[in-house]
């Protein structure tokens, strides 16, 4: 077991340790000390990237004296590599790019706890992505949700609060249907670590006993984590959420906190049940369809929205539906295409919520889409930062939208029409929503109307570290679509030793 | 199997009862009871299954350590760990509802949502 | 002091402090009532408490939104009941109650207990299961507490100065009408309480109960000193420095030391807590210690969260 | 044994029902609150004594105090709303 093997847990173990000492410091400490963190973090992940590309293959690292079935376990591999060092990247920038407007609305000595809870999500983030084991992911599910709670609401505004609360009850639910899968589970297979459950459960299914309790399992937990992750029949709290938390938080909220219910999602359908019992249990489809049906309603709805913060969050409804249309496929080439637009989708959202901060403060404090207009004149580099992330999700090429558009494509060639058919003129459909209300944003940002035109020299004043933020997430988002061939081999290769 | 699950069957109930108070009930304190009582019914189906008749609770008394002298201690582990997780979820929804009276003079989600809306516009 | 002390001003602070030097009763009615309800101030946009929101008509909503919850309740009410009714159903077919050849006894369950005092040390099985072999459940699980702990201070915390001011004013004010019984009945229990949590802390490995049980047992008693005896008597030990000093100690300790111990057994090197003489006190390892970190932390956890609730700071 | 656990449960789905079935609030954390001890006990009779300390102190102690203290404090703020109705009366009253 060499040093660097054990970076999973140090990337674990780090923000648990920072946030318990973040609440002792104060005001620029804290701040100093959390970026230092995340830097580190992002750091230490890149270099596992690096060393784990060349290591090849996966392995799993015993947490404790006792081997696989007895103790517990994490597994890192290529796939999880990856998702790591782009869910850093992205937390690192949106947490930079928000904290111009984070310190107008958390209070000077809320802003440590504010911290602290940005390094539980951390720390919740890795687990999900490292961990063997389904009551571990459990455990560190809840702290992401109260984490996600507490930023929700550190907003301190009366509707930030009932956002929070909303999504609290949601996820409660959710959680509750999450654990009662994973002790069924455990009720007939005897264990929590994933892969002596897959074992058990492949021989459970091969004999054919408890037919209609495996469905059952496998409902609960897809259910669990899908109400989660904000698919179409439950989204009801996406709106609230995003749209009334401060740009920070909702960018971290959208880019990370359903991103990694979806990745572990992805790792309990891979490693728990294989895919073949995701197949027969039917569920696929019913994720499938659940997929399709939030791709269309999705964008939809976000064509109707006035306020441009709601309008991005009902997007993200709409590219959640495509991934989970992707898993639904059920193909291995499905599941790449799902994984691929999860870190695109990632890395554009964050941005989007990010540039709404200057954007809002361009248009006269007004988050309507109406009063955007001439916005893009008035602050130069978010404008441009947000026509990037509108024509990367619409599917621009160079970038990171229009490979993974690409692999849906790929993924839906060869297998049997009932699912191609459907899945073509659904990516038709809604790539041509995504225009109607991307473009339409994008275009009144840079159109002058009469009465605007003194306005024309007013310049809004962003920091330095908003600056960077944005060119950072530009240059991500350009990397994914440069450099998406070499991703989406090392995406292949992680997905081939996930399971 | 009816007769002999009849403590899972009532932890199920009990689940149903709870997660229906969840989503019906407007009232926020309703809605936090009834989370509770949903992962008490968890729990108390999770124990149900780690209990094995005949057999004393896992403390090793006078050196028997025989496997088929005490109950499986993993569910007991678990329930213990998810009791701390309940109270936790439960005290961060109560401040919500604490914040959210003090605001909006009312515990009705939804009148809260009518309230919160026309406080905006 | 930026704001200088008008003795007449209407200001809060002002009058507390003629009350103070003045003791007018009729202020007392006045400094209840307005103490009660601190005002939002923290927020924003503060909604003055003097105009409660009309009550919304019932004809003021929309057909829209009425036949929205309609279907809303309807659509729950079945889904809740479907869900109910195949649970139990599967419940009904899943391996039955109580007997030995179930799935779930299998050789995990059956390693834990044959050799689990040997390996862990500890004679409490279950104990030794939490904190050695599945431990980093339990990591996790203090710091779901802790993260909780972090939401409740942020979201009830009062920020400024003024309104902690006033919530020691409204502090005074009860302070004054202790009853008798709590107290002598407080005087007797608290020191009971204390001592079965600590011996339910130390001797977490040896008989049942351990850090969780044994911290909520010492927050309860904390908890009732702090309704005996008020904040005053209260605040000398127990405020938010000593909450952030005990739980940045504890978890830090809690996590460091797991992470030592993950470390040694990841690369099967020998840890330097061995499991010593079975039965002793400290004799499990790392196990007494870890309950006693968890026990401080649940235990200021809980009592802060009642603190927060009542008083808005620890 | 068996009868014993029965009747505990039976307790506790009727405390359930009659949460639901309740309109004032104190009543069901007090329902709640006795449903924890009878769940307490429930532990016992399945062989986890851990779980019951750690219910009765936790399910009991703390969660039913935080669910009281709630309570009292909506009430504070009940009776800021009532003597402020009262103050308006009174002051309309005197204006006509």
């Amino acid at each position: 077991m060499e040093l660097w093997q054990s970076l999973p847990l140090v990337s674990i173990i780090l923000p648990l340790f920072s946030a318990a000492v973040m609440i002792v410091l104060r005001g620029k400490g804290a701040r100093a000390f959390c970026f230092a963190v995340l830097g580190g973090e992002t750091l230490l992940s890149g270099f596992f990237l690096i060393k784990i590309r060349a290591f090849g293959q996966s392995y799993t690292y015993p947490m404790g004296h006792y081997p696989a079935p007895f103790g517990n376990e994490i597994r890192a591999g290529l796939f999880e590599a990856i998702a790591l060092f782009f869910f850093m990247l992205i937390l690192l920038l949106s947490l930079a790019g928000g904290l111009h407007k984070l310190e107008e609305h958390v209070r000077k000595e809320r802003m440590p706890l504010y911290y602290a809870m940005i390094l539980l999500m951390t720390a919740s983030l890795s687990a999900q992505i490292f961990t063997n084991d389904l009551f571990t992911s459990y455990v560190f599910v809840e702290i992401m949700t109260l984490a996600a709670a507490g930023l929700i609401a550190a907003h301190g505004k009366g509707r930030a609060i009932l956002a929070s609360a909303r999504y609290m009850v949601m996820n409660m639910v959710a959680s509750s249907l999450f654990l009662l899968g994973i002790v069924l589970l455990y009720d007939l297979t005897g264990h929590l670590l994933m892969s002596p459950i897959r074992q058990q459960v492949a021989a459970l299914a091969a004999e054919g006993q408890y037919k209609l309790a495996l469905i059952v399992v496998v409902g609960l937990i897809t259910v669990g984590l899908s109400i989660k992750s904000a698919l179409f029949p439950f989204h009801s709290w996406v709106p609230d959420a995003y749209g009334t938390a401060s740009p920070a938080s909702a960018a971290i909220m959208s880019g990370l906190v359903s991103h990694a219910y979806l990745f572990l999602l992805m790792k309990i359908i891979y490693r728990v049940f294989g895919t073949e019992l995701f197949a027969v249990t039917g569920i696929e489809n019913v994720l499938f369809v659940f997929g399709l049906a939030g791709m269309l309603i999705g964008s939809i709805v976000a064509i109707l929205q006035q306020d441009l913060k709601r309008m991005i969050a009902y997007s993200s409804v709409a590219q959640v539906g495509y991934i989970f249309m992707g898993i639904g496929l059920g193909s291995r080439a499905g599941m790449l295409a799902a994984a691929f637009h999860l870190l695109a989708h990632a890395a554009c959202k964050s941005m989007l919520f990010i540039t709404t901060d200057a954007l809002i403060r361009a248009s006269g404090g007004s988050s309507d889409l109406r009063d955007l207009r001439g916005a893009g004149f008035r602050a130069r580099l978010t404008a441009a930062a947000f026509a990037v992330g509108s024509i990367s999700m619409v599917g621009f090429p160079f970038l990171g939208g229009f490979p993974s558009k690409v692999n849906f494509v790929r993924a839906v060639i060869d297998i049997d029409p009932i699912h191609r058919i459907p899945v073509l003129i659904f990516l038709v459909l809604s790539t041509w929503l995504n225009t109607l209300y991307f473009l339409r944003a994008v275009i009144s940002l840079y159109t002058m109307g009469k009465q605007d035109q003194p306005r024309r020299e007013e310049r809004v004043r962003t920091g330095i570290a908003y600056a960077l933020s944005l060119a950072g997430f530009i240059a991500l988002n350009a990397g994914l679509g440069l450099f998406s061939q070499r991703i989406i081999n090392g995406l292949l290769s992680g997905l081939s030793m996930f399971s | 199997m009816i007769l002999t699950n009849y403590a899972e069957i009532a932890a199920m109930i009990l689940f149903g009862i709870g997660l229906m108070l969840l989503l019906l009930n407007k009232n926020m304190i309703k809605k936090i009871i009834g989370f509770s009582m949903t992962d008490s019914a968890i729990f108390l189906y999770l124990a149900a299954k780690g209990y094995i008749s005949g057999r004393k609770a896992p403390i090793v008394t006078d050196g028997v350590t025989s496997a088929e002298a005490y109950i499986n201690p993993i569910p007991a582990g678990l329930v213990l760990t998810g009791i701390v997780v309940s109270v936790a979820s439960s005290a961060v929804l109560l401040a919500l509802t604490v914040r959210l009276y003090r605001k909006y003079h009312t515990l009705n989600l939804d009148e809260i949502t009518d309230r919160a809306r026309k406080g905006e516009e | 002091m930026a704001r200088q002390l008008d003795p007449n001003g209407q200001s809060l602070y002002a009058r507390f402090s003629r009350y103070l030097s003045e003791g007018d009763d009729r202020l007392d009615q006045d400094m209840i009532r307005e103490v009660d309800a601190p005002p939002a101030v923290h927020d924003p946009e503060p909604v003055p408490p003097s105009a409660p929101f009309p009550p919304v008509a019932e004809g003021v909503k929309t057909r829209h939104t009425r036949v929205a919850t309609v279907a809303y309740q309807l659509i729950a009410m079945l889904l809740t009941a479907a869900i109910s009714m195949l649970l139990i159903w599967t419940t009904a077919k899943l391996p039955s109650f109580g007997d030995a050849q179930n799935p779930a006894h299998n050789e995990v369950a059956r390693r834990y207990v044959e050799n689990g005092m040997d390996e862990t040390g500890s004679v409490n099985l279950v104990t030794g299961m939490i904190l050695d072999y599945r431990a980093f459940d339990t990591l996790g699980e203090s710091n779901v507490l802790f993260t909780a702990a972090c939401v409740v201070l942020m979201l009830l915390r009062s920020g400024s100065r003024e309104e902690r001011i006033e919530i020691e004013a409204d502090e005074r004010m009860e302070d004054r009408n202790r009853d008798e019984i709590l107290q002598t009945a407080a005087r007797v229990l608290i020191p009971m309480i204390m001592m079965f949590g600590c011996y339910v802390i130390l001797n977490g490995h040896l008989s049942p109960g351990g850090g969780f049980s044994g911290g909520a047992v010492i927050g309860a008693a904390m908890i009732l000193y702090l309704n005996a005896f008020g904040s005053g008597a209260s605040g000398r030990f127990l405020t938010i420095r000593t909450f952030r000093f005990v739980s940045v100690l504890a978890l830090s300790f809690y996590s460091l030391s797991k992470a030592y111990s993950f470390f040694t057994g990841a690369n099967h090197l020998p840890s330097v807590f061995t499991t010593g003489v079975i039965g002793n006190l400290f004799s499990a390892g790392l196990i007494p210690y870890l309950n006693i970190a968890v026990g401080l932390v649940v235990c200021f956890t809980m009592y802060a969260f009642f603190a927060l609730f009542r008083k808005g700071d620890i | 044994m068996q009868i014993l656990m029965m009747i505990l449960l039976i307790f506790v789905l009727a405390g359930a029902v009659s949460v639901a079935l309740t309109r004032n609030l104190l009543t069901a954390a007090v329902v709640f609150m006795a449903q924890s001890l009878a769940l307490s006990v429930i532990w016992i009779l399945l062989e986890s004594p851990d779980l019951s300390v750690t219910e009765a102190a936790v399910g009991t102690g703390i969660d039913s105090l935080l669910l009281f203290v709630t309570l009292k404090k909506i009430r504070e703020v009940d009776h800021v709303i009532q003597s402020e109705k009262e103050k308006e009366e009174a002051r309309h009253g005197q204006t006509t």
